[in-house]
Parts: structure tokens; C-alpha cells; sequence
């Protein structure tokens, strides 16, 4: 089925009777030529890539419990390309220019709102970082505007400006950053992946992955083995768990992100404004709530919820940066597991094994990467080569210290990002 | 209506308020609802995405439909529940979401566009032209959606944050609560006792139970009389415990003054409590579920027990002529609590064939409410029966499909409630919450003698847990009805029956939902937006979901349920977040010349919690440059005078201090002389560079480490690791004195001049040559003194115990002054060690090696050190890497930009022929032109070409030439002076 | 000829009471860091008792009494407070003078227990913290050292640099307790 | 979250700064090899159970810490100093 307006509007006439499922339930298949480990965005827009430009259709994505339950369900939606390192820069380039033709290419409103996201910067030397990433992503063909403290002031009236501890100077602008409707974003590949012939099996967890002699031959699941000739694991979260049923140990350790939304309100915040002093920053759906976050946990955990203190200094710089959201009600809270890798960058590779491919380590910026991320797995997987704009997300990275991907800065060892 | 002789108001007290514009008067005791409800007000709200007319729903705090806007200005409070809001003279509270009047809101047309707006319409629409959904739908949508507004000023009220230690908190104080702390209390336990009520005592107080031959609130003031008089009973009313966390530790928010227009200076409007408990009781009751059928949210249909409690506790009937439909027992209970105040009853609709009949007013038996009309206030309900459709006219349908035992903080530490058939409910599941004991309706055991006997049982528990006895406590009489429930989710038929009633979402768009596919309930609550409105599905999660699993074919223990989290209400940030607004966001750290430099109208700027002057301004100086070229002038030319303090210092002894030295340092300090200074370069063990600094050889087995400002307590840290985690064997320890001594550079060609006189002995090159250390005597104070140098100058560095900074940083500007020189501050700081190509963390920002700032050879290859390894990894050591020069521009631009980017003279200026960035520029007076620190890739090897600076966002080109980073004295002839 | 002044840590900021609570700034004499070296700590705490009275101080207690007391500082160190230190402890401990680097205050009133527990995430009642007992905690965001110096009385201690942050942290407490019925 | 300091008591996790899996305690020799040296710094088992991970006491008495701890449920089973917990 074709969505429109004028579909919304006849179903609307006739009782909204004629909807049909926006995907099937199939069956597993005793073989697929590829399996995809894991129903979130990355492993959805994996399997619709994979089929749209590559005409692979014999695939099956495995989702131990509801495709895009992960955190694609449960992150703060925000949509960039402002990073500015060579590795980075062009991939976080590359998925934004497909966000720009998602909708249309899904044929699925995924609500991707490109209202524009402020970095502020509270000294000269966090301005001249701040330069250096504008210099890049102009670079890379992507746009940077650095504001003054006043063009900021008519932009954001309502930042505390003249906070002593932390005195707004200005803030790096990117017009074309924003959000979008995060499940929407799973729903529409899940639904363009189904349509082009891809089973989606949920509640189907994969307990084991068969190897003979280097080559991977399929996996065992809860629904039964399935044969594959290649297998891909985008299991974010649980890469770990997934990566050792192959025996493979991975650089990486799971943390908990909180985020948070607050009540309903009318419109008052109208971009996406980051605070990295204060590792804050907010926007506000379309719904009215304000979604923010802040840092991790920092601890490693599984348990998807996260403590008081880091909910406190979250709240704590909210109320700094922004003092009119101090009466706002926090409504709900809650946790995604992070895969956190040593760098702060992903990994998109082959592995030792024939026929498994890696995809992990996203840290907390998976979301904005959902497009770019299929689409250059799906042509890892289809072609054996790293795509032109993916060839530095390397695993062997941090054994040889060749391109390693340390945007913060903070240092390529754990538990820094 | 008010009733006479019914509720727990004062109304010896009458209080004006405020709706809308509009004088009402309740009595002291009364919410905004009770209050509107006894003033006849039965609309007093709008739905989210219809903007259908609403009026208040329950009595609670999960109200979904009474929300308001409380007071104006800075600290206008958006969202407020009118069931929670108690009034107060002086109350000013206004309804939301309509334009231009609650009674006539122009968006209300959306109801008409109903059929187009279902269940996840916007997914399928709104996609052309690309263009329009910033710029028109979006726009739109974000106007109609939302509640109440933010005044968009700074909110000036005050919140507050404490910490509470118990043995025991008991969540909730209705009779299960009441005979828990009751239990606790009496067997000696430190008890926590938290209500969200600003009275204690639950459905007590709004039902007419007897307990022990006494009305259950008589009975509740009773033993909260008794509570109040243990000093180990703490009892916290207004106190909404909303989060379960780790370990015992509870989220509560205190809604402190609330209720009143009283508002002392400095006095907290919430405080927000971490309450760290060994045992806790969940006593948290239940909420009771709304109906489904056609148009059932129509204002005047409420739940029964809303019903029951604003005539019980607040002498309040909620209409005149009351209709009451559902499927417990609990409609007779409603009924007759009407009756007996005089409330004329229409009809009863018991769901139930079985139904009991009564004398004393019509009881419809396996009948149910099919619909009902009246457009701002209910006017008539329509009841099916086997015989037919019958209209009743009402204002008031008391309605009720049963409770939910508010399982919310046993779901918190992910937690799965178990579905009991015999109640139709979920409830907790034993050990979902480590050390926390269930007890009354929220277990699903809904008679007040059985809440009372598991409150016993409960606190049982606990005490048993917590090495205590319990006491022998009689069990108070009280009823105990079993309860007999038939399901009765949504009555079947045409036309929209709301489950969500804020959201707007409908049984047919659950159904719908399931045909899209949509089965998982977490698919249908993010499809339908089922149970995502403030009250977080309280009042229609469990309904939705019913339907949800009778659309799929399954039971709803398979259908399963969304995760509640927290917090259980919600709460402002400002409570979350009490105490950080303006300079409570993190520590300041003043050093002790800290007031002269402000007098001396020097901009400071915050360096790692410290704030350090940027430049000491004269008069006649129109720019920061004048001052600062000035400050670099005269610390060349004369001497000039920094505080040096904010600088990490470590007091590092012990037999095997140097030895541990050689470890965490790149380069050896085991072979340093005592009264000798060694600059030493520190790395991680992923072997890029950490940190660098100068550390002195005090005594044989004492040394002092000096670290930047930035990375001192990182550097601590990094210490004691080391030593506690990879050889705790050396005897060695560390004790940081950055705050025991002012330290401050006097640096330039006068600094010996200077400090003549002011110590116990004279400096000259051979007692005190460069990068000599030692004590001294400053003006009779014992002191430190290093001839160390960060500006290329002859220069030292005096340190005195801080409680003489100030007085001793007064001498040295007076003494500066008098040799033509002055203080310099960061600007100039930063000029000086640019110009000698002297590293910051501009430069060591995480990402570079010792090889790529030129000191390799500083890695000793006589030991093993911390990052050694690591730093050989291939990757790290390879040509290519973007590695430290020095840049000066040539041709006509002579502007150079920190975070510009670098390109071969003819290469476009794209990524892909990106050969590095500038880290550091100034312009330099000594030398008279702008002269940068840069990355290059191969840097080194390059000296003498020419590269190309662009800086896109500023739209500055500059023509570079590669030249080694030391600009200035490259022989250092000047610091051995 | 020129002449060092000293200034104490919260010159100008103190003393301040609030309600029925007072904080005012302590000059307990000279404070230093003692930690004891390899296998010392037995001999380290003998030659504190032969020299000061009182024994090296277990961990979260404070030995000694008002003018020579020895406060638990942390895993390697506790403080000496008040007397000059004895020459002979420098063979059993690094002993390094901190005398200059604290903010030191007292906390007194029925309430002080109120506002601390405004600002510590630890149980401070008496009942749990009784006199002698000390901890190494956070003072909202600062780390201290907080004493119990008397019944309702309480020694606290911060980085010297940070007194401003501390008076401005206890008064906003102070505040929130003394508004409260 | 809260945490037992074997010198201060159990604390509330905001006095804890957290480091990470407690293999960094087994620093190989520096010869070692660059399996072993990737094995130290970078690959990590990184449970969902039960697991032993470094936490510094820096809001308290600056003691590093082992904690064995269950990354699942929160549930922590035993803490000791890092001094004493080195094999």
C-alpha cells in the first residue's frame, strides 16, 4: 500500500477500514543467503539497503524481541553531521544526505525535522575547537555557521547568558542538523525492507552461530537453526554477547544513557541546543515535551535505567543553561545500553570468520547514523569492499593505532568517552 | 454541589480562588477540583489532539483531564493536576490548550477531522513537498499540540534537595501503610512514613469504612497521633515517592508550599529527597479504570471512587442527579454513600447478571452504558439492555471497570507486574524491587481488612530483615468483602470510546493498530501514543492492552505490558536540579590574588573551577591587544609578575618516590639532583599524552610535581592508581598542596632584580642556575623558590603558605611596577609561551603522541613506563601523522585562525587534501607579526614550504610558511641570563 | 621594608547565622597531612601519642580533643590539627604542612543536622555519627572533611580555594532549614 | 547505586569515579607481545552478569576499589582495594 494524504483521506471516508499490515510475520526460512543478527535501525536499514541497491532479497532479519525495541526506540532523536575527523566526517556526511530523501525513498513520514543544532562554547579555546569542526564539515561539503554571543541572543533569548561559571561566547550552528520520529525511522525500513521481499522475524533470538573451519555456515535461533551464507551482526547493546558466540572478544564495554522527556508543552524551544560544558543538551518534539539528555552512567550495565546522580547533574545543567525549564515536569525516564567502544567511534568490518560481518560500538550517537550505517554495511556485505565513505570504522584499529577516531578527545582507552 | 454535614473541609474557613478569570470560594481543605466540582464547574480542561471538552476524571494524582496553569509571570506553573492543586486565598488558576476560551476553542474543529487524524495518520501524510514539514506542517502541529505553557522567563522560585536515612520507608499511608509504620514504629525501627496527600489516611478518607466501630479517618488520625509521637517515625506528608533506584534508594519530591501564597526568602516551593532505606513497604494502594463506551469522557463522568471521595472528604456531590455504571460491588458502595447524603441516584448499571438488587434504588442487571450525550457536560447516558436501548438523563455517570494496584515502583528496577485472572489486574512480582514488601490494594487485596492485616505482615517482613521483633499488634476489625469482578474493558458499538483520554486514543485506534501490525504492546503504545500522556497510561494501560490482546487472538499475560519508569509523577526540573542555578553549577576556586586582579578591572575567565585573570587593562588601553602586548613588552623587556597558583601540585615522598617517577613519567627522575627541576612529559597507557609539567627533587626522597591547571585531580587519580592498582609494593604517597601554597611567576630580564630583598639570600647563577629549586625565606616566611621559565625569560617561580598570597602578590606588583614592569595575565601568558613554542592542552588534546609534539626522545628507552608500549604500536609512530610546527603567514593575508585547516598552496581546500589544523595563534610583539602552533602532516620534515591556511567559516585564506614552533630565542640563551 | 600579611581562608565571609544555626570560621593552628610509610603505621601512631596524646586515628574517626586532634583523612593520610608537628613523626610518616590549605568551619545549632543533610549523602545523625566520628564525603558538589566537634556541632573542611563556594552552598541550606515550621 | 568502601562504609555512587574492567590490573610485561597488550587495553569480556570492575573513592577516602557487581540487576557482591586484590 502507497501512503498519502489522499489515502489518509479516503480511508478516512470509508471508516479507516482498508489499512493493511505494514509488514508480514513470516515463518523463518530454513536457509537465507543473508541473516541479519538484530531488528533495530541499523540491522532494519541493513536488510532494505541490501535489497533496494544491491537486489539481495533472500534475507532475514532476526529480532529477539520487537523490531526497533533497541535504541532506536529509545534515544533523544537527534540527527547531525557535524563531526571532524577524517573517518567520521564523511560517513555522519553521507547518512545526512540520505536522511534528506528518506521520506520520500521510504514513502514514510519519519518526521525528520531539520530545525537546526546550536553547540555552544564558553571560552576562546573551546571557540578555536569549535572552528576547527566548522572548518571540516564546510570541508566535507557540509555547513557551519560560528554565531556571535549576540546572533546567538536573537536566536536563543532564553539561555542564561551570563552564568559566571560558564559565559555563553557563541555557538557553532548547523542548519541542516535536527530530529526525527525515532520509531518511525525503524517502522519505515521495516516496512521497505518487508516490501521488498526481506522476512522480519521477531521474537526470534539467536543463541548460537555456526562455524566450520573459518566460514560462517548459519545460526541457531529459539525458532530453530537457520542455514545463511553470511551472517551480520548489528546487535548494538549486545554486540558482545552476539560477537562471542563466535568466540570473538570486541573492544567494547555497554554502558546506560538516561534520557528524559517532560509534559506536554507549548512550542518554546525551536532547535536542538547542546551545551558540552554542561554534557546537556535539549529539543522539543512535535509533541510538545522537551527531550533531553546528558552524559552515561559510567558504569558498565545491562540493566537499561540508569541512577540518581547522573539524572541529577543532567537536571542540574538543564536548570543552569536554562533557567525557564526549571518548572517543566520531568514525565518519564529512562535507559539504552550504549555499545561504548574505545574511541568513541563506531566499527563496520569484516571479521576473521568468512561470511560474518561486525557492525557495532556506536557509543551514543547510533540514531543520526541509521541510514548512513545500512547503507554501508549493506554494501560491505554485498561487495566485500568497504564503502568510499566507511573505510575507517576498522576493528583492527586499536591493536595497530592506525585511524583511530577520537572526536572527544578524551583519550582511545575505555570508560573516557 | 456542596453537601452539608459530608467531607473533612474546614468550613469555618472559606477560601477565595480563581479560575479563568472567575471568582469562586471553596473551604480550607478543598483542591482546585473539589472546590470547581462544589461550585458546579464540571468542564475544566481540553483533550490534546481533539481539544474535546473535559472535565475532571478521578480525585488523584493520576488526573488526566483536570490539568491548569497555576499563577503568572516568572514562576507561572504549567500542567498542575487541579486534584492535587489545594486552593489557597489568592489562588489564580487558569485552564490550557484552548484558544480563545476553555468554553469555545477554535481547535475543536479537529473532533470533526477525527476520521483522518487516527491512529498514526501523520506517518502516511504530510511528506510533499519536502520542504513544507519545517516550514508549514510541523509549525502547525507543534502550535496545536502541547498542554500549559513555560512563561519563558526565568523561573525564580526555589527548589531544594536533601538526603533521608531510614530502616524502613513505608510508601503510602492508607491502612496498609498506617499498620506498617504502626508495626515498625513500635518495634523500635527508624520508619519513613511518605503520603502524597497533604493528609494521611488514603481511601480512608474517602470512604465511609468503620475501623474498630470508628470512621476510618477517626481511626487514621488515631494512629497518625500515635506516629507522631515516636521520635523514630518520621512522617512525610505531600511527599510523592516516585522512583525506585539501586541499593535502597528512593526518589520523593516534596511539594513543600504548594499550598500556600506564603513564600519566605530562601523557602523551598519543593524539595526533592533521596531516601536511602534498608527495608521498604509499598503501600501505594490503587487506581481505579474508567469504562470504554461511546463518548464516556464527557465532563460529569468520572470514576466511582472520585465520586465517592469528593463527597466523603470533601462534602462534594458531583452532580445532582448521579447515573452509576460498572462491575464490582463498588457501584452499590457509591450508591448508597449518595443516598445517604440526600444525592438522588437515577440508575444503577451493573454489568453483572448476577448483580445484587436493592430497595432503595434501581439496579440495572447486565445492562451497560452504550453512550451518552451532552456536549460541555454530560446530559444523558444511553443504557442497552437485553430488552433494548433506554436514555437516562444525568449529569453525574460514577463509573468503574475495576483497580489497578499501583504496581509503578515495583516496574522501576524493570520489574514485570503478574497478571491475576481472579481480579483482572496486574500485580507486583515478589522481589522486584530488592528489600521492598507489598502490601494492600497495590498486592490486589482491596479489603481494608485485608490492607490493615498485610500491613502488619509487611512490616513483619521488614523487621525480620532488619534483626528486629515485632510486636504483638492486634488486628483492627474492619470489613472485609471479597471482591468479584466479570471483565468489562469497552462496551461494544459504533462511535469513538476514549481509553487515553488526554492523547485522544480510542478503542479504534488500538484496533487499528493491530491490524496495521502493530501487535507487540510497545508497538501499539508508540503507534496510538496509548498511555504516553501525563499520566502515563495509569488510568488506561491495562484497558488498552485487553483490547489489544482480544484484537490479536491472545491472553493478556502473553500481550504482556509497557514498562512503567520513573518518576511515578512527574517532576520540575528545578527539583531534580535544586541548588546548581547560576554559580551553583559547580565550584568556584578563587585564588588568593583573586580581589586584587578584579580591582585591577581584569576580565576573569574560568579555568577548571578556577577563574584566572585575562588581562590587566590601563587606562587609555582600548582593546584586550593593547593590554596584552603591553603585559608581553614588559616581561621581555623588564619583569613581569602571574599567579601560577591554579598550577597542580603533588608532594610526592617516600624511599621509592623516584623509582615511581621513572614509572609514570616518560623520562627519568630517579637521576635528578635534590635542589634540581626536570620538565616531564606524562602519558597514558594508550600511549598518547596526558599531561606535562615541571617536577622538583626536594630531598633525597622527596619530590614536588607540578601538573596543569586543567588535569590535576586527573592526574591524582592517574597517581593512585598506579600506585594502589599496579604497585602497591613501592613505598611512596602523595599528598596534593595546590591549595597550601600562592605561587606566582616572576619572569623577565628585572625577576633577579626584583626578588632581591625580598629573600634570605642572594640569587645568582651559581646558588640558583636554571631550573634550580629550594627554600627559602620570603620577607621571613618560610617559602619555596624554582627558577623555572614558561615565557623564555629569565624567570622564577615564589611560593608562600596561601594565607600570605595576597599580601605577598601586592609587594610584587608594587615592586614590578617600580622596574617598568607590571602583571600579565592569560592573554599574554599565552603570547609568551606561543612565541617559545611551548606546549597547553591546545596542543596535548588527547590525540597526540609524544613523536607528533616533537618529543619523542623524551620516551627513555632505558625503562618500561606507563604508555610506552602503546606508543609504539605502529600506527602511532608513522609517517603522516599531523605532527607540531610553527606557522608564520607571508604574502598578504597575515591573519592566522585557531581551527583553520591546512591545504597544500595549489590543493582545493576540501577534506580529502586536508593536511592538518592550527591549534594556538597570537600575534606576537616581539616579533611583530601573528605566528601559529600547527599540525601537519609530516610537519617536521616540511620547514621552509609553503601551506595554505583557510579558515571557511571566517572566509580567511592565508599563505603559511613551515617553520620550527620555538619563534622566539631559539638557543635559550635569555633563560640562563 | 615590606612586611607579609596573613589572611585566613573565609576573611570577610564569615561568621553567618541563619535561624537557629551559626557557621563561623575555626583557627585551629597548624594542620599537617601525616601518612604513614611502609609498615609504619603502628610506630607512626606510638610516636603520635608520645608526642600529641593521641593515636593515629582508625578510619572515620578523629582522635584527640579540641586543640590536638588527629582527624581520618583517607586511605594513606589523616591530620594533624593544632600543634606543631613533632620532628620524630617525619621517621614514620611523609609529613607535609597543610596549614594554608583548608577552609575551616564549624557548623553549630539544634538544626546543623538539617542542613548537612541538605548537602552530605551520608547519614549524619547522631544516633549513626556520633562525636569523634568523621567523614570524607562531598559537600554538595566539593569534597570535605566533616568532623563532629559537639552534640550539635560539626568541624568541616574544604580546599582553601573553594571557602566562597562553601559559605554560598551552607547558606542556601540554612536558608531552606530555617524557613521550615 | 551504592557501593561498600572497605575503609568509609557503604556510599552513594556519586562519591565513585568508575575505570572500568578490573583486567587493568594485570599490566602485561612490556614485551609481552601486541596480542597481549590489545587483550590489556582493548578487548573487553564485558558480561551481562556478574562482573569485577575498578571504582576510586574520589569523593571520599581516594582508595581505588574492586567491585564484583552483576551489570544485569545492579547487585553488588563484593568489594575489596584494588592494593590488596592484585594477585
Amino acid at each position: 500500500m502507497r501512503f498519502s494524504g489522499l489515502r489518509v483521506l479516503k480511508e478516512g471516508l470509508t471508516g479507516n477500514k482498508g489499512w493493511t499490515p505494514h509488514w508480514r510475520d513470516p515463518e523463518p526460512k530454513a536457509e537465507y543467503d543473508i541473516v541479519i543478527i538484530g531488528g533495530g535501525g541499523h540491522g532494519l536499514s541493513t536488510a532494505y539497503y541490501l535489497a533496494k541497491e544491491h537486489g539481495l532479497t533472500n534475507v532475514a532479519v532476526l529480532e529477539k524481541g520487537y523490531i526497533g525495541g533497541g535504541n532506536v526506540g529509545r534515544n533523544t532523536t537527534i540527527v547531525r553531521a557535524n563531526y571532524f575527523l577524517q573517518g567520521n566526517s564523511e560517513f555522519y556526511s553521507h547518512s545526512l544526505k540520505l536522511w534528506e530523501g528518506l521520506e520520500e525513498d521510504l514513502n514514510y513520514n519519519v518526521m525528520h525535522s531539520q530545525r537546526g543544532i546550536i553547540n555552544l562554547f564558553h571560552s576562546d579555546g573551546q571557540r578555536d575547537a569549535a572552528a576547527r569542526r566548522g572548518n571540516m564539515m564546510i570541508s566535507q561539503g557540509d555547513d557551519a555557521v560560528l554565531l556571535g554571543r549576540d546572533e546567538l541572543k536573537s536566536m536563543l533569548p532564553y539561555l542564561n547568558y551570563d552564568n559566571l561559571r560558564f559565559p555563553i561566547y557563541g555557538g557553532l550552528y548547523h542548519a541542516r542538523g535536527g530530529t526525527a520520529r525515532h520509531d518511525a525511522v525503524a517502522w519505515g525500513y521495516a516496512r521497505g525492507a518487508d516490501q521488498r521481499g526481506v522476512d522480519l522475524i521477531q521474537n526470534c533470538e539467536v543463541t548460537g552461530i555456526d562455524i566450520e573451519n573459518g566460514v560462517v555456515r548459519g545460526v541457531q535461533t529459539s525458532r530453530g537453526p537457520i542455514r545463511a551464507k553470511k551472517v551480520a551482526m548489528v546487535a548494538a547493546g549486545r554486540s558482545g554477547q552476539v560477537a562471542a558466540m563466535a568466540g570473538m572478544r570486541l573492544p567494547v564495554e555497554s554502558h546506560v544513557l538516561q534520557a528524559f522527556v517532560t509534559e506536554g508543552l507549548k512550542p518554546c524551544i525551536d532547535h536542538v541546543v547542546t551545551f558540552g560544558m554542561g554534557h546537556f543538551y535539549i529539543s522539543q518534539s512535535d509533541k510538545g515535551g522537551l527531550v533531553f539528555g546528558g552524559d552515561l552512567d559510567f558504569y558498565a550495565s545491562y540493566a537499561a535505567r540508569g541512577n540518581l546522580p547522573t539524572v541529577e547533574s543532567v537536571m542540574e545543567a538543564g536548570v543552569t543553561l536554562l533557567p525557564m525549564i526549571s518548572k517543566a515536569k520531568v514525565l518519564r525516564s529512562w535507559g539504552g545500553i550504549m555499545d561504548m567502544s574505545p574511541d568513541g567511534s563506531p566499527i563496520i568490518d569484516t571479521t576473521h570468520i568468512e561470511g560474518l560481518y561486525l557492525n557495532c560500538g556506536w557509543n551514543y550517537g547510533g540514531f543520526k547514523a541509521v541510514p548512513g550505517s545500512g547503507n554501508v554495511f549493506a554494501h560491505l556485505i554485498a561487495t566485500g569492499q568497504y564503502h568510499e565513505n566507511a573505510t575507517g570504522f576498522r576493528l583492527d584499529r586499536f591493536r595497530t593505532g592506525r585511524g583511530i577516531i577520537d572526536e572527544e578527545g578524551k583519550g582511545s582507552q575505555h570508560n573516557l568517552h | 454541589m456542596r453537601i452539608n454535614g459530608k467531607g473533612l473541609i474546614d468550613r469555618s474557613k472559606p477560601v477565595p480562588f480563581v479560575f479563568d478569570g472567575i471568582s469562586y470560594s471553596g473551604f480550607e481543605g478543598d483542591t482546585l477540583a473539589s472546590a470547581l466540582l462544589a461550585n458546579e464547574q464540571r468542564l475544566m480542561g481540553r483533550s490534546f489532539k481533539y481539544h474535546r471538552p473535559r472535565g475532571v476524571l478521578t480525585a488523584g494524582s493520576e488526573e488526566p483531564n483536570a490539568l491548569m496553569t497555576v499563577g503568572s509571570g516568572p514562576t507561572q506553573e504549567p500542567n498542575v493536576r487541579a486534584t492535587m492543586q489545594e486552593i489557597y486565598p489568592g489562588l489564580e488558576a487558569r485552564s490550557q490548550n484552548r484558544w480563545p476560551s476553555l468554553n469555545f476553542d477554535l481547535l475543536s474543529l479537529n473532533d470533526l477531522a477525527a476520521p483522518f487524524l487516527g491512529a498514526g495518520f501523520y506517518y502516511k501524510t504530510f511528506m510533499w513537498p519536502k520542504s513544507f514539514w519545517e516550514k508549514v506542517y510541523e509549525p502547525a502541529i507543534r502550535r496545536a499540540a502541547g498542554l500549559g505553557a513555560l512563561s519563558g522567563r526565568d523561573n525564580t522560585d526555589k527548589y531544594e534537595s536533601a538526603y533521608a536515612f531510614c530502616d524502613l520507608l513505608v510508601i503510602g499511608a492508607g491502612p496498609a501503610g498506617l499498620m506498617a509504620a504502626l508495626t515498625a514504629g513500635r518495634a523500635g525501627a527508624d520508619v519513613i512514613l511518605a503520603d502524597e496527600s497533604n493528609r494521611m489516611g488514603g481511601r480512608l478518607l474517602a470512604e465511609t469504612y468503620e475501623i474498630d466501630g470508628k470512621p476510618g479517618n477517626v481511626w487514621a488520625d488515631e494512629v497518625l497521633a500515635e506516629l507522631k509521637s515516636m521520635d523514630n517515625v518520621r512522617l512525610m506528608t505531600r511527599t510523592t515517592v516516585a522512583g525506585a533506584y539501586d541499593q535502597g534508594t528512593f526518589a520523593a519530591v516534596e511539594r513543600v508550599l504548594h499550598h500556600t501564597e506564603r513564600r519566605p526568602n530562601g523557602a523551598p516551593l519543593e524539595t526533592y529527597w533521596r531516601i536511602v532505606a534498608k527495608r521498604s513497604v509499598l503501600a501505594a494502594g490503587a487506581l481505579e479504570r474508567p469504562v470504554a463506551f461511546r463518548d464516556n469522557d464527557r465532563p460529569g463522568i468520572m470514576t466511582a471512587g472520585a465520586v465517592r471521595a469528593y463527597l466523603n472528604r470533601w462534602g462534594v456531590s458531583a452532580g445532582r442527579n448521579v447515573t452509576i455504571f460498572g462491575n464490582t460491588d463498588d457501584i452499590h458502595r457509591t450508591a448508597r454513600d449518595l443516598l445517604d447524603a440526600g444525592v438522588h441516584v437515577a440508575a444503577v448499571i451493573d454489568s453483572r447478571h448476577d448483580a445484587p438488587l436493592s430497595k432503595d434504588y434501581q439496579v440495572l442487571r447486565g445492562a451497560q452504558v452504550c453512550g451518552s450525550s451532552g456536549r460541555k457536560g454530560l446530559e444523558s447516558i444511553t443504557v442497552r439492555r437485553p430488552s433494548g436501548e433506554e436514555r437516562i438523563h444525568t449529569d453525574c455517570l460514577a463509573m468503574t471497570g475495576g483497580w489497578n494496584p499501583s504496581v509503578h515502583l515495583t516496574c522501576h528496577m524493570n520489574g514485570r507486574p503478574t497478571w491475576r485472572r481472579d481480579i483482572e489486574a496486574f500485580v507486583p512480582t515478589p522481589g522486584s524491587v530488592p528489600g521492598m514488601s507489598i502490601a494492600g490494594a497495590c498486592n490486589g487485596s482491596f479489603s481494608t481488612s485485608a490492607c490493615l492485616r498485610e500491613g502488619i505482615a509487611a512490616a513483619g517482613e521488614a523487621l525480620e530483615g532488619l534483626g528486629l521483633t515485632a510486636p504483638d499488634i492486634a488486628l483492627p476489625v474492619a470489613e472485609d468483602a471479597s471482591y468479584e469482578i466479570t471483565q468489562l474493558w469497552a462496551v461494544p458499538g459504533k462511535g469513538r470510546a476514549w481509553l487515553d483520554f488526554q492523547n485522544d486514543v480510542t478503542v479504534k485506534d488500538v484496533k487499528q493498530a493491530a491490524t496495521e501490525n502493530f501487535r507487540s504492546v510497545e508497538h501499539m503504545k508508540r503507534y496510538t501514543t496509548q498511555g504516553m500522556a501525563t499520566d502515563q497510561g495509569k488510568n488506561s494501560n491495562v484497558a488498552a492492552l485487553a483490547i489489544l490482546a482480544d484484537a490479536t487472538g491472545r491472553g493478556i499475560p502473553e500481550t504482556g505490558t509497557t514498562t512503567f519508569r520513573p518518576p511515578y509523577s512527574p517532576i520540575a526540573i528545578g527539583a531534580y536540579g535544586a541548588g546548581a542555578e547560576g554559580e551553583g553549577f559547580k565550584p568556584q576556586r578563587f585564588t588568593t590574588s583573586h580581589k586584587a586582579s578584579v580591582a585591577r578591572n581584569a576580565p576573569m575567565i574560568e579555568a577548571g573551577l578556577w577563574y584566572r585573570p585575562s588581562y590587566f587593562p590601563k587606562t587609555g588601553e582600548t582593546t584586550w591587544r593593547e593590554s596584552c602586548d603591553r603585559e608581553v613588552k614588559q616581561v621581555r623587556d623588564a619583569v613581569g609578575v602571574c599567579d601560577v597558583s591554579t598550577l597542580g601540585k603533588i608532594d610526592i615522598q617516600g624511599p621509592d618516590a623516584g623509582k615511581f617517577l621513572d614509572f609514570v613519567y616518560t623520562n627519568m627522575f630517579s637521576t635528578l639532583k635534590v635542589g634540581r627541576v626536570r620538565y616531564g612529559l606524562m602519558l597514558r597507557e594508550d600511549g598518547y599524552v596526558m599531561d606535562d609539567g615541571t617536577t622538583a627533587r626536594l630531598g633525597e626522597n622527596h619530590y614536588l610535581m607540578t601538573t596543569t591547571t586543567a588535569a590535576a585531580g586527573e592526574v591524582m587519580k592517574h597517581l593512585e592508581f598506579v600506585h594502589q592498582g599496579l604497585c602497591p609494593d613501592l613505598d611512596v604517597s602523595f599528598t596534593s598542596v595546590t591549595e597550601q601554597w600562592a605561587q606566582f611567576a616572576v619572569a623577565g630580564p628585572k625577576s633577579r632584580e626584583l626578588l632581591s630583598g625580598l629573600l634570605d639570600q642572594t640569587l645568582d647563577d651559581e646558588s640558583w642556575p636554571f631550573m634550580a629549586c629550594g627554600q627559602v625565606e620570603v620577607l621571613g616566611v618560610k617559602g619555596r623558590l624554582f627558577r623555572i621559565s614558561f615565557s623564555g625569560e629569565h624567570a622564577y617561580e615564589i611560593a608562600v603558605p596561601a594565607r600570605y598570597g595576597a599580601s605577598l602578590f601586592d609587594i610584587l606588583i608594587e615592586r614590578a611596577e617600580a622596574l617598568g614592569g607590571g602583571l600579565y595575565g592569560m592573554e599574554a601568558l599565552n603570547v609568551l609561551r606561543i612565541e617559545k613554542g611551548f606546549i597547553t592542552h591546545a596542543e596535548i588534546h588527547g590525540r597526540t603522541t609524544a613523536y607528533d609534539i616533537g618529543m619523542g626522545r623524551m620516551v627513555s628507552q632505558k625503562k618500561d613506563c606507563i604508555g610506552k608500549t602503546m606508543s609504539e604500536r605502529p600506527g602511532l609512530e608513522e609517517a603522516g601523522r599531523e605532527r607540531l610546527v610553527g606557522l608564520k603567514p607571508i604574502g598578504e593575508s597575515r591573519q592566522l585562525l585557531a581551527g583553520a585547516h591546512l591545504y597544500n598552496e595549489e590543493a582545493e581546500p576540501v577534506r580529502t587534501s586536508d593536511q592538518g589544523y592550527i591549534t594556538s595563534v597570537c600575534y606576537s610583539p616581539t616579533l611583530e607579526t601573528m605566528i601559529g602552533l600547527a599540525f601537519l602532516a609530516d610537519g617536521p620534515d616540511r620547514e621552509g614550504e609553503v601551506v595554505k591556511m583557510v579558515d571557511h567559516l571566517r572566509g580567511v585564506t592565508t599563505l603559511c610558511e613551515v617553520v620550527n614552533p620555538v619563534f622566539f630565542d631559539p638557543e635559550g640563551g635569555r633563560v640562563r641570563g | 621594608m615590606d612586611k607579609l600579611i596573613a589572611k585566613t581562608a573565609c576573611a570577610g565571609l564569615l561568621p553567618l547565622t541563619v535561624g537557629s544555626v551559626s557557621v563561623s570560621e575555626e583557627d585551629v593552628g597548624a594542620i599537617t597531612s601525616v601518612s604513614p610509610l611502609k609498615g609504619q603505621k603502628k610506630a607512626l601512631s606510638d610516636a603520635l601519642k608520645a608526642a600529641h596524646g593521641m593515636a593515629y586515628p582508625a578510619a572515620n574517626r578523629a582522635t584527640g580533643k579540641s586543640g590536638a586532634r588527629a582527624v581520618w583523612l583517607g586511605h594513606s593520610h589523616a591530620m594533624l590539627i593544632g600543634p606543631e608537628p613533632d620532628a620524630s613523626l617525619e621517621k614514620h610518616a611523609a609529613v607535609v604542612d597543610q596549614s594554608d590549605a583548608w577552609a575551616v568551619v564549624r557548623l553549630e545549632g539544634d538544626r546543623a543536622e538539617q542542613v548537612l543533610a541538605r548537602l552530605v549523602p551520608v547519614d549524619l545523625r547522631s544516633g549513626h555519627f556520633k562525636r569523634g566520628h568523621t567523614v570524607r564525603s562531598l559537600l554538595f558538589h566539593m569534597t570535605a572533611s566533616i568532623t563532629r566537634v559537639g552534640e550539635n556541632a560539626f568541624q568541616i573542611m574544604v580546599f582553601r580555594s573553594m571557602a566562597e563556594t562553601l559559605v554560598h552552598d551552607l547558606k542556601r541550606a540554612m536558608e531552606g532549614v530555617a524557613t521550615r515550621g | 547505586m551504592r557501593i561498600t568502601c572497605p575503609h568509609c562504609g557503604e556510599r552513594d555512587r556519586r562519591e565513585f569515579y568508575y575505570r572500568g574492567a578490573a583486567v587493568d590490573l594485570e599490566r602485561p610485561a612490556p614485551d609481552a607481545g601486541e596480542e597481549a597488550w590489545d587483550n590489556f587495553v582493548y578487548l573487553r569480556d564485558n558480561p551481562a552478569g556478574v562482573t569485577r570492575d575498578l571504582w576510586y573513592h574520589e569523593g571520599g577516602c581516594g582508595a581505588w576499589i574492586v567491585v564484583t557487581r552483576d551489570t544485569v540487576t545492579h547487585e553488588v557482591l563484593k568489594t575489596e582495594l584494588a592494593s590488596e586484590a592484585k594477585s
